[in-house]
């Protein structure tokens, strides 16, 4: 078995699910004869062809809103938005349509589509390539928000992602995209959404985190007894693996490098304050970017939540 | 080449029946006496709704109400040139539209009564539910018909939209890629002269709103919206061109919204009556009775006949709807996903909605 | 003085701040000859003109687009978003402008403006009339948020609004328009953002809530010592207040009509479980809707937080 | 009037300069020999700067960097037709925009090496830092014109795009809206046949980005973008006419991308390197080099001092970008609102920014 990083890894599921499920296509900007600005799509326009591998005009509300009509005559779209800090223009198709078809419709019509997106700080990119707004989903209901943190889960998320009858954001951590490598079959198996993974297993302190931070949060670990959990799909995210390992631990940390107000963290952080008060023995702590918005290159990575910070964390609840 | 013309477009205006009912014969498509007498009936049918919903309204028996009172000329034109297969994507002002298509009248008044059962659109009936957000619905549109290329089915997707809606980001970006796509769909804009108290004018310099087809590199035409006859050809011709792989076609129906915006509305602060009052008489049943009168198909027993079968109707229908059990909360969650998740089903339980 | 709606209450803030500074700008649908759908600027094109009351065409996006533009040149526009569920549209030009514009030019540049919108269930009006997306705001670093509950704090609080340098998004309650009136003077004063009201002091539950819901919050603390604090400025919001109240009481509930998940009520709860984590008696109930978007309005009353079910939170606090 | 044409349009081309240097005196505006070596120092300048931004990023000392080769025409022609006090709102591809503008280089450098002090933009130029997102700088120009016009000043607002821009909704919603309000403005389209991988064919099916302008009922009009001359004079006209209360007008400037999109991209992956020959013959210096020459003002030694002054004002402005001291992690919190709140002032502290 070759050794794959996460780029491989999720065309490798576009692949297979392709040749599997003849209506899966893909459309966006640059999906085609490019492969995508990070190569996530290369290769599937010369084996899929033109009517299934779409390079569109620049115009994110039109992709999103064209998908929806997909969906709604039976394929199964997935959408490339090229960065994260681009949707924001098809917000509304997300929450107004994608997200209420099913509801608006008691069920007559469903949503089955993907949104893919390079996600967070990571490649020194200008201005809005570096955002984290995972949050913004996870208020929506009726849509799935998905983070995948290794070439393995990335690959058996995004085959359930595709099979999803819900829509489903899949926020792809751009950090990690080659920086972590997996071993990684052909035909892999499909990983249920809504299931955290116990990454590392402890019993002083519950750590949840997603994406790049899961790799952070676990290099900080280092000197603690931390369980750290991936969650892995944040909306609806894995109550029980949390609410277990907090039991245990009597300890949350929550680390994420999204802006800290209303962030996932915040949701996690309240989801303990109710369901698990009477097991905390320490404040629950979010470590997350500060109320600003994402700077550029130079000053990145100061607003990323630093193994230095994280390790601070740990040290406060353990003085509990 | 100093200074020289790279392009040259027209924007034509359609009307195949004259204010005085004349039709004109070298533009009229070939349409037998029970194909207008269904327009007529069609016509017959969404004003009886359509003043039922007002009087349900007025009475508190529905919610707010969105009239289309004088575009009955444009959706039943353009809905009865459609395809059983073919889509449909509707705002909220194309009750005709709905009607004509045998969409369940009891099932339209209960959408009006604010229950979600109404948009649960009967298998066989392609339309998608109406959208509320304005235009939001048209790169839907786009996308299915995209989808009806991939898929090699002879189909085309309609959508319908307003004056207002032409002015939304998502009109630009849908007409575009439908262009770049051939994606065959139609893109029927009602214009009638008001987005709320916003006049046409205002809403956009161009003169027409067809001409809006030039930049996508599509067909554009503009027809009398008045003139079901008009609106019905233009409507073929469109489907055809889409279906042949021609590509899409922006049809922009000249009309004019007769009564207030919704029930929540009041005209009268913002635009003239005379101005009404002038519309009113080139609303689009005069037009096609005067057309039936000539040609001696609009006896007074079938015109009676007509409204008191529509009348029969909407009386049934009312009675269906208000005899249906009131919506179960538990819907709410049921429908948010295709399964419940473990949050939904606790939210469930700590509401009293589960049994 | 003559009892005032916070219809009026808005109107008398936009013209008196209008009257006072030619630069403030008032745009929107239906804004002008109409007077706005529910009313708000009646009178107003009358008074000011065209070129300061100004009737768009049908284009959320480009409208507040536009505002940033006048902003940048140095008007002061108000913009009125016929619904909060029309807004989604325009989101990017608040989230990747005008809330970055300052960042971004690193002060050269501001975004002095203010978004009304109306807000929350409250007019069995269609679909997408009812949305409480304030959150989606509050993860916004760079904007404001407000939500008036009587038509005094609407006065004051629109004042500051309009005079604050920073883009401010502006709630207005739709059921509380014309439900509540208070006495109100003429040229009153501004309420300062970011300072919340203790409606109600009390010494057992701490209770935070804003607009229509501090009002059933209110109406179902009879029988119970409840500090209800009204939040008025969401973004950002009075930690000291909150904490005070919460060292008090030792138990919060948050009570808000938005969808729980990721929700203003999770930052609350959030904040009081790193912060006064030490001090809670119980675990921290938030009331809100559930994991399901606003219903049409047959459903809305079985959506919406109750005063049953705000009950319920208080006698669950109250046994610890 | 059974089927009658309601509008006609045509779209011009204009084109002063011939791909020979030939001079077009009857369309030509009144320039003298300095006002063309302005043309001839500025595209010197922008493409000396992109040179050395290109080598800046091979080397690791710049990031990701958009270059203009062969824009140069477009831009500059473009920014020295505006007056002081217009307003520019430009996208990240503008370098030769900034640069006649008199932006200070040093800055722009900055910019690129990942530093937002690189768009502080200094006190007296009137450009708005540039947009990252493609097109939703466009209603910012259509805003800023319709506050002059509120305010009664005379002068017009610019805003550059590209073609990609144009298929977005911003493009569509900020066009009809200046339209509507006669905003002075321009929309100048940078027609560089890319929007990455995507080609202008696949952009939009219309035959030119310019008959967009006939939707909005504004003037639209295509110009050979790598004419510097014809350039400026339809940019002339444009002002004029918008600081006259004729309204906006949208221009298509129809150039080439010759390099990749950015440094982070290969072009060679999607077009052929015949089509870049092609259209390297056209590219604006060579154009305004034979004008220049016809007319006997480009002497070996001006060539040579415009050369050394421009690679001599970059040697500084790189020198003077690289001493700037790191940017303080407290800018971070410290421009996110006009006062820091007191979260903002708690995080500060947790994160030891506070001195
Ligand atoms: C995006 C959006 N903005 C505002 C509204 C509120 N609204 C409902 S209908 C309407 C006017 C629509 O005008 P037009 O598109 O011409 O359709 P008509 O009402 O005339 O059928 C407005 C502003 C809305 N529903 N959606
Ligand atoms: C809204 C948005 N979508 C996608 C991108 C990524 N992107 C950057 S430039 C570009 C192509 C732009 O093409 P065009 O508008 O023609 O400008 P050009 O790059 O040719 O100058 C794309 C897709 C972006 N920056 N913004
Ligand atoms: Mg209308
Ligand atoms: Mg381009």
């Amino acid at each position: 078995m070759a050794k794959t990083n996460i780029v491989q890894a999720i065309n490798q599921a576009l692949t297979e699910e392709m040749e599997r499920d003849k209506d899966v296509v893909i459309l966006g900007e640059d999906v085609g004869r490019d492969g995508g600005v990070f190569r996530v799509t290369e290769g599937l326009l010369d084996k899929f062809g033109p009517d299934r591998v779409m390079d569109t005009p620049l115009a994110e509300l039109g992709i999103l809103g064209a998908a929806v009509g997909m969906a709604a005559y039976g394929l199964k779209p997935v959408v490339e938005i090229q960065f994260m800090g681009f949707i924001y223009s098809a917000l509304e198709q997300v929450f107004s349509h994608a997200a209420r078809v099913r509801a608006r419709s008691r069920g007559r019509f469903g949503c089955q589509l993907v949104v893919r997106t390079p996600y967070g700080i990571g490649i020194k990119a200008p201005e809005l390539h570096s955002e984290s707004a995972e949050a913004l989903f996870c208020h929506m209901p009726g849509v799935k928000v998905v983070v995948p943190s290794t070439p393995l889960n990335a690959k058996g998320l995004m085959l359930s992602a595709i099979r999803d009858p819900d829509p489903v954001i899949f926020l792809e951590p751009s950090r990690l995209y080659r920086a972590v490598k997996s071993e990684l079959s052909e035909g892999g198996a499909a990983m249920p959404l809504g299931k955290a993974d116990i990454y590392q297993e402890g019993k002083d302190i519950t750590v949840v985190a997603w994406g790049t931070m899961l790799h952070r949060a676990a290099e900080a670990s280092e000197g603690f007894d931390c369980e750290i959990i991936d969650l892995m799909t944040l909306k609806p995210f894995d109550e029980e693996a949390i609410l277990a390992s907090v039991k245990k631990t009597g300890r949350l940390v929550v680390v994420h490098e999204a802006t800290r107000m209303c962030g996932l963290g915040a949701e996690i952080a309240a989801f303990a304050a109710e369901e698990a008060m009477m097991h905390l023995k320490s404040p629950v702590i979010r470590v997350a970017g500060p109320d600003a918005v994402t700077p550029m290159a130079r000053l990145e990575d100061a607003y990323m939540p630093d193994a230095a910070r994280i390790k601070r964390a740990y040290e406060t609840v353990m003085e509990y | 080449m100093p200074i020289n013309t790279v392009g040259r477009f027209e924007v034509k205006y359609l009307q195949v029946v004259s204010e005085e009912g004349i039709l004109d014969s070298a533009l009229a498509p070939a349409l037998s006496d029970t194909e207008i007498r269904k327009f007529y009936e069609a016509i017959i049918l969404a004003r009886t709704f359509n003043g039922r919903a007002l009087s349900l309204q007025r009475e508190g028996r529905i919610g707010t109400y969105a009239s289309i009172l004088g575009q009955e000329g444009s959706q039943v034109g353009s809905a009865l040139a459609l395809a059983k297969d073919d889509w449909v994507f509707p705002s909220f002002r194309e009750t005709a539209v709905f009607l004509s298509l045998g969409y369940p009248l009891h099932l339209m008044i209960r959408y009006w009564m604010g229950d979600e059962r109404g948009m649960k659109v009967p298998e066989g009936v392609n339309i998608f539910p109406m959208s509320v957000p304005v235009g939001t619905q048209i790169p839907h549109a786009a996308g299915a018909a995209m989808a009806m290329r991939i898929r090699g089915d002879k189909r085309a997707a309609a959508v319908y939209f307003g004056d207002g809606g032409s002015s939304r980001g998502d009109f630009h970006e849908a007409l575009n890629i439908a262009g770049v796509f051939r994606a065959p769909v139609i893109f029927l804009c009602q214009n009638n002269q008001w987005a709320i108290s916003v006049p046409r004018s205002k809403q956009t310099r161009a003169g027409t709103i067809a001409q809006r087809a030039i930049g996508y590199g599509i067909e554009g035409l503009q027809v009398d919206g008045n003139d079901v006859i008009a609106v019905y050809k233009a409507m073929k011709d469109a489907l055809e061109r889409a279906k042949a792989g021609d590509g899409p076609t922006l049809i922009e129906c000249v009309t004019y919204r007769l009564d207030d915006h919704t029930t929540a509305d009041d005209a009268s602060r913002y635009r003239a009556s005379e101005e009404v009052e002038s519309w009113k008489k080139k609303e689009p049943l005069i037009r096609l009775r005067l057309l039936m009168e000539k040609k001696g198909i609009l006896a007074k027993d079938y015109e009676d006949s007509v409204l008191k079968e529509a009348e029969a109707a909407v009386d049934r229908a009312v009675q269906e709807a208000e005899a249906m059990a009131a919506p179960d909360p538990a819907d709410i969650l049921n429908y948010t996903n295709a399964a419940l998740t473990g949050r939904q089903k606790k939210e469930m339980k700590d509401l009293g909605w589960r049994k």
